[in-house]
């Protein structure tokens, strides 16, 4: 038997965090303001759209697959959500819509990724371009006005102290959170992840666990697009642009590995933080925007090779 | 013959490797003389790969040495391992599915163009891989992508591998486990040209039989410790088994015979192939129905279609009296039927989950509520299962990869006995489970019958099938050739037919 | 519709209803005068719009009307339909090289000057001054910034405290502008280079309640800023008219086409829309 | 044994030619401009820099890789050719100093993932804003003009009546194409996407192979990079955006699977031919921008699905 090695697991464990809260530090050092609770707080709901989006890619990565079309889905449902509030002033029946169209791409991803048993790289790339599409066919290129007291709420109202979108998101990990770790779902995910045919010989219903991933991928979709309108007050066809990468750069910096099987919402996150984070602070600090690209690349760069790094020395062999 | 008065090809002195939870070796030395034989047996878990890994550089020790002819060495990779002449099978096969069987075979010794270093000679390739392969007796297509081989035929491939270099040691960590009898004599033929030749050999098997006919020295490995080494004439079967497991064993197929019920699962004119013959057969409820045939007979390919994989052409398959559609494992599954798979790295298991949901993973709807799990229901079942196995594990959040390869099959077994499906199809059950474990599922195998289930034992080990089964239907090139029971069963009847001959008086 | 001569509209991108404006002044002069016309939009990548441009060559279309990514990049699109003998008018962003036979814009340095000389009187030639940049290397955000901080640098009271990238994005603009809030205390004004961002910008400046201390100069006059401007948050754009200049270079084309001449650089003004 | 059925199993090696093929028939009969020479001419010119981008990925992706840095490479390497260009007037010291960039940005993204064992994607997403940021910096956002005789010949010139890049990407297929099918490099690329820990074990030496894929992949980005800035006759800083996500498509419309292991570059470039001659079809069928995504997404999928249909009827099972 070995001794336990308490201090190298939880550096194993819960690197990126510490390298998170590093980072907090040393921003704070480097700026006194980014040490503020309303900082904090304009952090945590800048993060939410993004956090909302990486939670849903989490269980896509989960299983192995991918979704690219996040972006392109923000942008869709947020602008017929838009469009359904303008025609009925009804802000009920926008979110309705928003999260509707959110459910159907991630509909027809599932159908084509788990039935069609296409590469899900290709057909999200596909309906990420006719999400785009459709967008711009139906707004004309011209962002809709977004005008209701509920979404005024939604995007810049608090409850308890706490903003709204903000809560909104720490429901949606706690859910995802649930759902992956304690229910028969979420255990086919991992299991999926890690060997989708030996789980198909075990009579599980590799399809509809698929299919189902991402429809809940979809659903966030839609649900940050409606934090996206109700903290902008306008759809933006061009909204989302380049969403899905940040989405899955948070999955991965929180550990999550794109071939499926290991990791988690939590991980995520913590990486949706060190993307939030990281822009805030450049933003802060006033960085030149010439620079904040390097620095963003070498911040990224630097926290894994310290994760790895925690991994490595907390490694047996 | 292993002479003590020349210098060991290899020593190993004081080797301790630990995991966390296991101390999987704690000071083994084990000396391996040239031309010799040296068998290594132990339980489940004993550390065998783990010592052969570490040997083959894919682990590091935490102490302890290695001296290759006398000298120091320091492998802490494949390659070096390779460079000091050591060639490996692997427990767990380690091929490119997608690649050909020549190139795997020569996927670290691949020829290159004279004069031209970096070109792969495609042309020598084919022939050296055809000329191992040759040497083992065997007529693989050397063109043919591994991942369309049978275990059989991916097994021989491992081991071709493994004699394409320039060999000084080769390790075999199981390489019978999925072979028949006639591949195995082949491949102590090979053994025995190559330890004409000088070369040593370290040999890992659960098949005691095996071992005594092919080893020279014998060394007894238990919860990492060497028990005994010795040369193989001063010790006899018994005696290994009883210093393995800590008892004799006396009885292996002991089961009382269930009472036969009616037809559980009725197979009628079942069309595997269009241009090939129907199968039906009939396994009643509380019996045990032995499947044999050659590798490549076709059982495999049987058993997959009653669960709803590959493509079947015609007949039907009636449950319990009813018809039943087995298109997919899920239906078959729902319809209570379970398969045991041979392979159980690419198809029995999730690696990187744990022992405790991979048990489960057949079962997560008995364990939940509304889809939620319930964690009391599942580590009932999963501590259940562990004790009834025997599964070696430090912890049931384990995950199976860090298994011993034996340990890794009873997880597999457990998750199909946690279901109790009414047929029970069993692939190669007690591929790489020591003996003392066997005996072990032999019992819970005949308690399935004894509770009305229906079983399929399909198994390439004969007298597994002969001992265990109450009747055994013979293949022979997808056809079945003979049905044989009680006193007619033996081996020799099976494996007449088997090799095409007919039934004694039949 | 063989008879109707072809224009073919190159555009750098209907990502922004500016150009989309540009783009339906183009279309309802187009059907007015009974031309035929082709529209590719190149997504700002200035490759895909020599593709597209080699494509117009290809459809065999009588004019080219090219709104180009980026003035150099554009060079060689030209000189292809030099070589095809095809002519071409550029509109909004001139070329460097090739043959023109009519540019048609306004001036984006120009724009950002008229800016920067309003947001500098309305805070009293001294304070602090944030700029919000489009997309970095961008020409729309080059030229405008260029005019602006012309501008700044004449007034040695006012400080630009920050200076960042949005991207030409409302979300981007309004995360930022969050941001620099929290860092900066006191900010008397911010340009941003175009209404998109300025409009997020607001939406931070709104949500911190510090819209009555934070004059916003935006850029492009789009109908949303417009209605920002009437309702007193924004406090000025600055207009391109896109739809002026959409229509201007098809009647430019037009008259290409008729064999008459036309001027070398016809100049769409500028107007400072404020309240 | 079945009886060989050589109609079914060209349909299925080749499904995605014929797609192209069908593809290239409608736009003629929809547009009889579309069937020209000069017209072929200019799509293969412009499909020239993505395909030479989709060779390198190819391998990239065959090893189980990806790289996301090639579009940032692009903008790095060409900005600093022409700077070198007009600095020393020297046409080949421009083209070396392309190569040599994306030959470091590969080195940087191999060293990383090889031996560091980061994740591909994140190396590449950190190296990708790196190459941004440093090209942003270096040209102050700037483009830089490209004054050179050789460089218009590279970009607009015809040797034998085929233009030069399609010449210079001709040759790359060759060489990447022989290179994978008939030296160790290749097969081992094959292997270690087919199985990494069985090369591991096997003793092949995984990190240098993989190392090296990213150098190719690196280098074949400057290449492109230098077509590029000799097509337009200047260097765009934020030349390349989004070019990392078409050449993954090529890659993956071609039949390489992103997990590893199997396809080739012939697959490849008839992917980036699919996507270069839809871009040209729907201009010159005069299809609105608007609904252009939509039709590109449209027929993605279809594509895709028709390949996969006609895999399915040749699987034997
Ligand atoms: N990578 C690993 N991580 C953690 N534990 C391991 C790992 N590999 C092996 N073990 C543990 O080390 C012990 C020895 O395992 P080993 O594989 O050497 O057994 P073995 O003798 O080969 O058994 P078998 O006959 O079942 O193949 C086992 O308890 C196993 O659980
Ligand atoms: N997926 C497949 N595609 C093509 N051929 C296959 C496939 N699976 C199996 N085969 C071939 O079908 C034949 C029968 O295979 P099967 O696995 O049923 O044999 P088996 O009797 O189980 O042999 P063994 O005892 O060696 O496991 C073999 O020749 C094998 O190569
Ligand atoms: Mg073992
Ligand atoms: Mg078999």
């Amino acid at each position: 038997m070995l001794a336990p090695r308490p201090v190298i697991d939880i550096l194993r464990r819960y690197g990126m965090t510490f390298i998170l809260l590093a980072m907090i530090a040393a921003l704070s050092f480097m700026n006194p303001r980014f040490f503020s609770v309303s900082n904090f707080l304009t952090i945590m709901r800048q993060v939410a759209i993004n956090g909302a989006l990486a939670a849903g890619m989490t269980m896509v990565i989960l299983t192995g697959g991918i979704d690219l079309s996040v972006g392109g889905n923000v942008a869709l449902a947020g602008c017929f959500a838009a469009g359904a509030l303008q025609s009925t002033g009804n802000p009920w029946i926008a979110i309705v819509v928003a999260l509707g169209v959110g459910l159907m791409i991630g509909m027809v991803n599932g159908f084509f990724v788990s039935y069609a048993k296409l590469p899900p790289f290709i057909v999200t790339l596909a309906t990420l371009a006719l999400a785009r599409g459709f967008t711009l066919v139906y707004t004309e290129g011209r962002p809709i006005l977004v005008d209701s007291p509920i979404f005024e709420v939604i995007g810049g109202g608090f409850l308890a102290g706490v903003p709204v979108p903000v809560l909104i998101v720490a429901v949606v990990y706690l859910i995802v959170g649930f759902v992956l770790n304690r229910t028969k779902f979420g255990r086919l995910v991992y299991a999926i992840g890690g060997n989708e045919q030996a789980c198909r010989l075990s009579g599980v219903n590799v399809e509809r666990t698929k299919m189902l991933v991402y429809v809940w991928c979809g659903l966030l979709a839609g649900l940050s697009s409606v934090i996206l309108s109700a903290r902008l007050l306008s759809a933006q066809p061009t909204a989302g642009t380049g969403y899905e990468l940040d989405a899955i750069a948070a999955v991965i910096l929180g550990g999550t590995s794109l071939s499926g099987g290991e990791g988690g919402v939590g991980g995520t996150l913590v990486g949706a933080f060190i993307i939030g984070v990281l822009a805030n602070g450049l933003n802060l600090l006033n960085v030149s925007p010439f620079y904040q690209d390097v620095a963003k690349g070498a911040v990224i760069l630097a926290a894994v090779l310290m994760d790895k790094a925690f991994h490595s020395t907390a490694d047996a062999r | 013959m292993g002479d003590k008065e020349v210098d060991p090809i290899l020593s190993m002195e004081g080797i301790c490797k630990s995991f966390p939870g296991v101390k999987a070796l704690d000071g083994v030395d084990f000396s391996l003389w040239p031309k010799e034989v040296h068998a290594l047996v132990g339980e489940n878990g004993a550390g065998k790969s783990t010592l052969i890994k570490i040997l083959a550089g894919v682990y590091k020790m935490d102490s302890g040495k290695i001296l290759v002819e006398g000298r120091p060495v320091d492998i802490s990779s494949p390659r070096q391992a390779q460079e000091h002449g050591i060639s490996v099978v692997h427990q767990e096969f380690t091929l490119v599915p997608q690649m050909t069987v020549a190139e795997n075979i020569m996927l670290s010794n691949m020829p290159s163009i004279p004069g031209l270093r970096s070109l792969v000679d495609k042309k020598t390739m084919v022939y050296e891989s055809e000329k191992i392969l040759n040497g083992l007796g065997v007529d693989i297509d050397v063109f043919a992508p591994v991942r369309l081989l049978t275990m059989a035929e991916q097994q021989i491939v491992e081991i071709a591998k493994a004699l394409s270099g320039k060999t000084r040691i080769l390790v075999m960590d199981e390489p019978t486990a999925a072979l028949s009898n006639v591949e195995v004599e082949r491949l102590f033929d090979v053994i025995r040209t190559l330890v004409s030749k000088g070369i040593a050999v370290i040999y890992i098997s659960h098949k005691l039989e095996e071992v005594f006919r092919i080893s020279h020295r014998i060394t007894v490995l238990r919860d990492g410790r060497v028990v005994s080494s010795s040369p193989i004439s001063e010790v006899t079967r018994n005696e290994v088994v009883k210093q393995m497991v800590g008892r004799e064993l006396t009885t292996m197929y002991d089961r009382c015979k269930a009472d036969i019920g009616g037809p559980a699962m009725e197979v009628k004119g079942l069309l595997l192939d269009p241009a090939g013959e129907p199968i039906s057969f009939t396994v009643h409820e509380g019996e045990i129905l032995g499947i044999a045939g050659l590798m490549g007979a076709g059982q495999i390919q049987l058993a997959r279609a009653l669960f709803g994989i590959g493509r079947t052409y015609g007949g039907e398959v009636l449950l319990r009296g009813r018809p039943a559609s087995l298109s997919s494992p899920s239906k078959a599954v729902r319809s209570g039927v379970g398969l045991v798979t041979e392979n159980r790295k690419e198809e029995g298991l999730v690696q990187l989950l744990s022992v405790s949901k991979n048990i489960t993973i057949t079962v997560l709807d008995a364990i939940s509520r509304r889809g939620v799990l319930s964690s009391w229901m599942e580590d009932r079942i999963v501590t259940e299962k562990i004790e009834e196995l025997d599964i070696r594990t430090p912890s049931p959040k384990q995950p199976v990869m860090n298994l011993s390869g034996g340990n890794q099959q009873k997880v597999v077994l457990a998750k199909w006995l946690a279901v109790d499906p009414d047929v029970m199809i069993m692939c190669e059950p007690t591929r790489g489970i020591d003996v003392g474990a066997k005996a072990e599922i032999y019992r819970l195998i005949g308690g399935m019958a004894k509770n009305g289930k229906a079983v399929l034992l399909i198994s390439s080990e004969i007298p597994e099938v002969v001992g265990m089964s109450d009747r055994v239907l013979v293949l022979h090139s997808g056809r079945v050739v003979g049905e044989l029971m009680g006193d007619e069963c033996t081996q020799e009847a099976v494996l007449r037919l088997a090799t095409g001959g007919s039934v004694v008086g039949a | 519709s063989a008879a109707a001569p072809k224009i073919g509209l190159a555009i750098s991108t209907l990502n922004n209803p500016f150009f989309v404006d540009l783009r339906d002044g183009a279309l309802e002069e187009a059907k007015k005068a009974g031309l035929g016309i082709t529209v590719a939009d190149a997504q700002n990548d200035p490759n895909r719009q020599l593709s597209q441009v080699e494509n117009f060559i290809q459809q065999g279309v009588n004019i080219i009307l090219v709104n180009p990514c980026d003035s150099a990049a554009i060079v060689s699109a030209i000189k292809a339909a030099n070589r095809a003998k095809i002519p071409v008018i550029t509109v909004d962003r001139g070329a460097d090289g090739g043959e023109v036979i009519c540019h048609i814009a306004s001036d984006n340095v120009q724009g950002g000057q008229m800016a920067g000389e309003y947001l500098a009187k309305l805070i009293g030639y001294k304070g602090k001054v944030v700029e919000i940049q489009g997309i970095p290397g961008a020409s729309a955000a080059r030229d405008r910034g260029k005019g602006f901080n012309e501008v700044m640098k004449k007034y040695p009271n006012i400080k630009i405290v920050a200076r960042q990238e949005a991207g030409f994005d409302r979300a981007k603009g309004m995360t930022v502008m969050e941001n620099i809030l929290q860092a900066q205390p006191d900010i008397d004004g911010v340009f941003c280079h175009n209404d998109e961002m300025a409009l997020g910008a607001l939406r931070a400046i709104e949500a911190a309640g510090r819209l009555s201390a934070i004059k916003i100069v935006g850029f492009d006059a789009t109908d949303d800023a417009i209605k920002a401007v009437k309702d007193g948050k924004l406090v000025a754009t600055v207009a391109q008219k896109p739809r002026a200049m959409g229509s201007m270079a098809v009647t430019v084309a037009k008259r290409v086409l008729d064999g008459a001449k036309v001027d070398a650089f016809i100049p769409v003004p500028l107007e400072l829309v404020a309240k």
